[in-house]
């Protein structure tokens, strides 16, 4: 395993430590127990809009704190779940005493403690409401699993909460975009190669030289199926198929495209899918009206990519487009 | 016969032994069919009772003392497991009152009402692939010991028997909760990593019940 | 060789295709030659600020295209420069008769190419003038040699002299700026593991793996040096030295520390870097006063990262924060 | 005894055909002390120089038929070898003017002001090791033969025969050029790509120039 960092334990603790240091004038990060918020927060009368999981995933979550998005972020241990403690304390640092909404990735893991973190907040007056973002198609949902992942959809739905906050929603509301969001978005993802997780020092899975793995996860977690390499073209093919077929896209819908690197995956490569995505949707006659193309939802340093969709209406357009003041994204601001 | 505090520290400092010596191989269960780090976690857990421990009154109670590694545990683990185990913990603790000797009924109970707790977070059947397969037989076999009037060692060893049998049945098992559901028929085959921690953490203390009584 | 592609000699007309289709509400892109301007341009009365290169480094350049920044960008193929023609259609493109600085890495290749582009356009009556971007302290800078290379540093000077030229300076203004800026900025970086170029089909050099290479470039050419894997504090206290020694930084003064990443190297580690050379640097009394952390300027999906720092002045400063709005920079817009 | 414009397509189409056989080998060379695409990179442009030329008059003149790869090449190679091969055959075709028959003196005169092409433009030395390695003692071997009496074929023979002995040459150099100047000692012991190319690019010359002569 070769990595630029210190101690396999110390990875989060210190690559969090750097984020603040680098990002004093959007963040403070608060230790023991670790949280990132706003360095402006609690804001007056507004909605805290709190996200967090295991770490790994960078920039999400906390990359996304600042004005218009997340209020703070917790982020636990690599590809872990952070415990209540941090979840606890976090929320208490940003409520305004308009509520928090927890905006939570469906695993297991996360849904158990963010679900411990609500109780202990609401015993202490705070309310707390959680919508689990679940836009994996990947996953079979049935009654019978723990349900869909979230993924890079992730990013839509702190977007569009974290705007609805910012522009004075109540809790209700705001969790109401949240969810809106989650309904409309859909993913779908493919690994080249996987990232190792410092501490296990080895690759979360191994793939031969023309192999990829179709239907990854964002934690190592194995895949749908693995197939040969194909081109890229057929790839975004299969991955866009299954994205729009659970959405149930029709002919002159409006949709946010997000293509989305898994961290090792270079720019170049994740815009000649894009190309092939917005070229495969325009020709069913569906409008990618807004796009968004990086490395923002990662595994470490995984090769691969995902493509999320949002079906956006006005409402949710208006959310996405509204300012922006994070390190990851930024508008308007 | 009944087992006591001593027992129970003794318990807690096998598992924390089982859990550094497993590690690598609890990992590598969960690297198959989940994110590999259930080995980690449930080591930075028990490393954290165990410098708790430290600072626990001589005098604490059986259930004082499992309602600190259930508290540790939850705020130390995070992930799937540490809630479940936590709340395992604290629900089992919460079933022994004030009790400083545990007789074999106080086991069962024990054993019931962490198994309980697991399954009120955590909503996993017998067959889901998951750690109840360990405790919900665990808990039958010691049930019916114990009716059948066994010492509590006898009551701990039947738990751990069976725990450990159905860690082992979790193998052809395609699982419905928790990671390793994502995978459909690519989990068949493999064990599930929190069954095995759970069957471990019964085994120890099974074996710390007899190390304590041949110590005495 | 596994990416995601298609055809290995299509991999940048795909890609800037992508990016235009992207990005179509702040940049234009034009085939046949391939270059990428900004929407509005040119910018009556204005200076235009034009870069480019080879591809591979992305976001590097075309990322920063926009207000406050260039004017326009020209790809060249994978690690090689452009050759004259799209860089003088670019020219043409955006001049709006107050002349066109041309940023120009320090490669032979670019230099004669955007020469040959500043000839020709000259003798159609466009002012142009060129500055040489050379901030990698891993190369002797010597008169018999080629000199130092142009690598991260890139990103500043485009900053620093799109933000002149969108304040209104004059020509000579705009490029004394970048070669202030220029003259204020050194990197020096990391490589654990090369990139593949698409038509090579193998890495561009192979590392054990316990090997690090040192004073790496951007173009998978091998480095200074070959050492063991060490902590990243102490690839970081390296790099570093080399640096500021070069630089002559001194107590009392401030810079700006930009750690980039190469491609391939996550977020996280990016951020344990930062937070060693940002103590190591209060702790010599140097003053962080602006940061950057990211993979701005990459080599494929190498993994590995630089330090890059600037000597800020009240100016440098300013320009520095100036508003930009790009694909890869945006802040106040 | 002269070469005409038949020789000079031969050799353009010879030199396309010997960049393309030798297209991975200059990448390798490259990728050891550069960037690995050398060899793309050539040919890229003589792909293009093949295309462009069947679309020149069949009266055209050698001088023509060479401008038309100095344009193409600075069109469509990019690179530090675009401008550099691209100025040579550029200031070489302007040396020839309108001859429709090349003599040795021609010959000499094209090899020169091609090699003080690039010298203008890249400011090399001979020992740099870059292509002037090839170009320099090619351009005093033919003037040497053309000063013996020499024929064009012979002329041309003795400067491939010294450029590809100067391409070998290059080997236990330090560059003080391009990118294999950033490597320092770390070059020694690797051939420069440019000077083989160069080198292979002079040697089609001479062997287009025993092919027309064996055709006629
Ligand atoms: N809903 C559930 N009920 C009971 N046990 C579960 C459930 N979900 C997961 N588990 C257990 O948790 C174990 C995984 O724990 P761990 O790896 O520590 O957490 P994570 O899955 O968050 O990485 C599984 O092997 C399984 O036994
Ligand atoms: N200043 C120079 N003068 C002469 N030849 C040069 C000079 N710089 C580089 N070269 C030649 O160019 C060759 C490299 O060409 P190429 O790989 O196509 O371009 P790049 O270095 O831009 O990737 C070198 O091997 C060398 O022979
Ligand atoms: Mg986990
Ligand atoms: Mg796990
Ligand atoms: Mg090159
Ligand atoms: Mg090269």
């Amino acid at each position: 395993m070769k990595k630029l960092i210190n101690d396999p334990s110390a990875v989060v603790d210190e690559s969090v430590a750097g984020f603040g240091a680098a990002h004093a004038d959007l963040v403070v990060v608060s230790h023991d127990p670790t949280f990132v918020r706003r360095a402006a927060a609690p804001v007056p009368g507004k909605v805290a809009v709190v996200s967090g999981g295991g770490s790994g995933h960078e920039p999400l979550h906390a990359g996304f704190v600042g004005f218009g998005m997340l209020s703070a972020a917790v982020p636990g241990p690599v590809f872990t779940s952070p415990t209540p403690d941090p979840i606890v304390a976090a929320t208490q640092a940003v409520d305004a005493g308009a509520g928090v909404l927890y905006v939570v990735k469906n695993y297991t893991g996360d849904v158990l403690n963010f679900e411990t973190a609500a109780d202990l907040c609401e015993a202490e007056g705070i309310t707390v409401r959680s919508v689990l973002v679940d836009d994996d198609v990947a996953v079979k949902d049935s009654l019978y699993t723990a349900g869909r992942r979230g993924v890079a959809g992730t990013v839509v739905v702190e977007k569009t909460a974290g705007a609805a906050a910012e522009r004075g929603d109540t809790l209700d509301a705001v969790a109401e975009v949240a969810r809106r969001t989650n309904a409309a978005t859909r993913s779908m993802g493919v690994a080249l190669a996987a990232g190792t997780v410092p501490h296990a020092g080895e690759p979360s899975f191994t793939l031969a030289d023309d192999e990829v793995e179709i239907g990854i996860g964002i934690h190592g977690e194995p895949g749908r199926e693995r197939i040969p390499l194909e081109r890229v073209d057929a790839i975004v093919d299969r991955l866009l198929a299954a994205v729009t077929d659970d959405l149930g896209l029709v002919s002159g819908e409006r949709v946010l495209l997000f293509v989305n690197g898994m961290g090792g995956t270079p720019l170049v490569e994740l815009y000649i899918a894009y190309r092939r995505a917005a070229e495969a949707l325009e020709a069913r006659g569906i409008e990618v009206s807004r796009s968004l193309v990086g490395s923002y939802v990662t595994s470490l340093e995984m090769q691969g990519m995902s493509i999320t969709l949002t079906r956006l209406d006005d409402e949710l357009t208006e959310l996405w487009d509204a300012p922006v003041e994070t390190v990851a994204l930024r508008r308007g601001r | 016969m009944t087992l006591d505090a001593t027992w129970t520290r003794a318990w807690i400092d096998r598992t924390a032994d089982v859990v550094a010596a497993e590690h690598t191989a609890l990992s590598e269960l969960d690297r198959q069919i989940g994110d590999g780090d259930h080995g980690e976690n449930l080591s930075r857990g028990f490393t954290a009772v165990r410098a708790r421990l430290a600072d626990l009154p001589a005098d604490a109670t059986p259930g004082a003392a499992l309602k600190l590694v259930a508290t540790t545990l939850i705020s130390t683990v995070g992930g799937a497991s540490g809630p479940l185990l936590g709340t395992a913990y604290l629900k089992g603790s919460a079933a022994l009152g004030d009790a400083t000797e545990l007789d074999a009924e106080a086991l069962v109970a024990f054993l019931t009402a962490a198994r309980d707790g697991v399954v009120l977070r955590g909503k996993a059947e017998v067959g889901d692939k998951t750690m109840i397969d360990a405790w919900t037989p665990a808990v039958d076999a010691a049930a019916a010991a114990a009716a059948d009037g066994a010492s509590p060692e006898a009551v701990l060893r039947a738990a751990a028997d069976a725990a450990s049998a159905g860690a082992a049945a979790t193998e052809p098992l395609v699982a419905r909760k928790g990671r390793a559901s994502y995978l459909g028929e690519r989990a068949v085959g493999h064990r599930d990593p929190g069954a095995q921690s759970s069957s471990l953490i019964i085994a120890a203390a099974a074996d710390a019940a007899d190390g304590t009584n041949k110590e005495s």
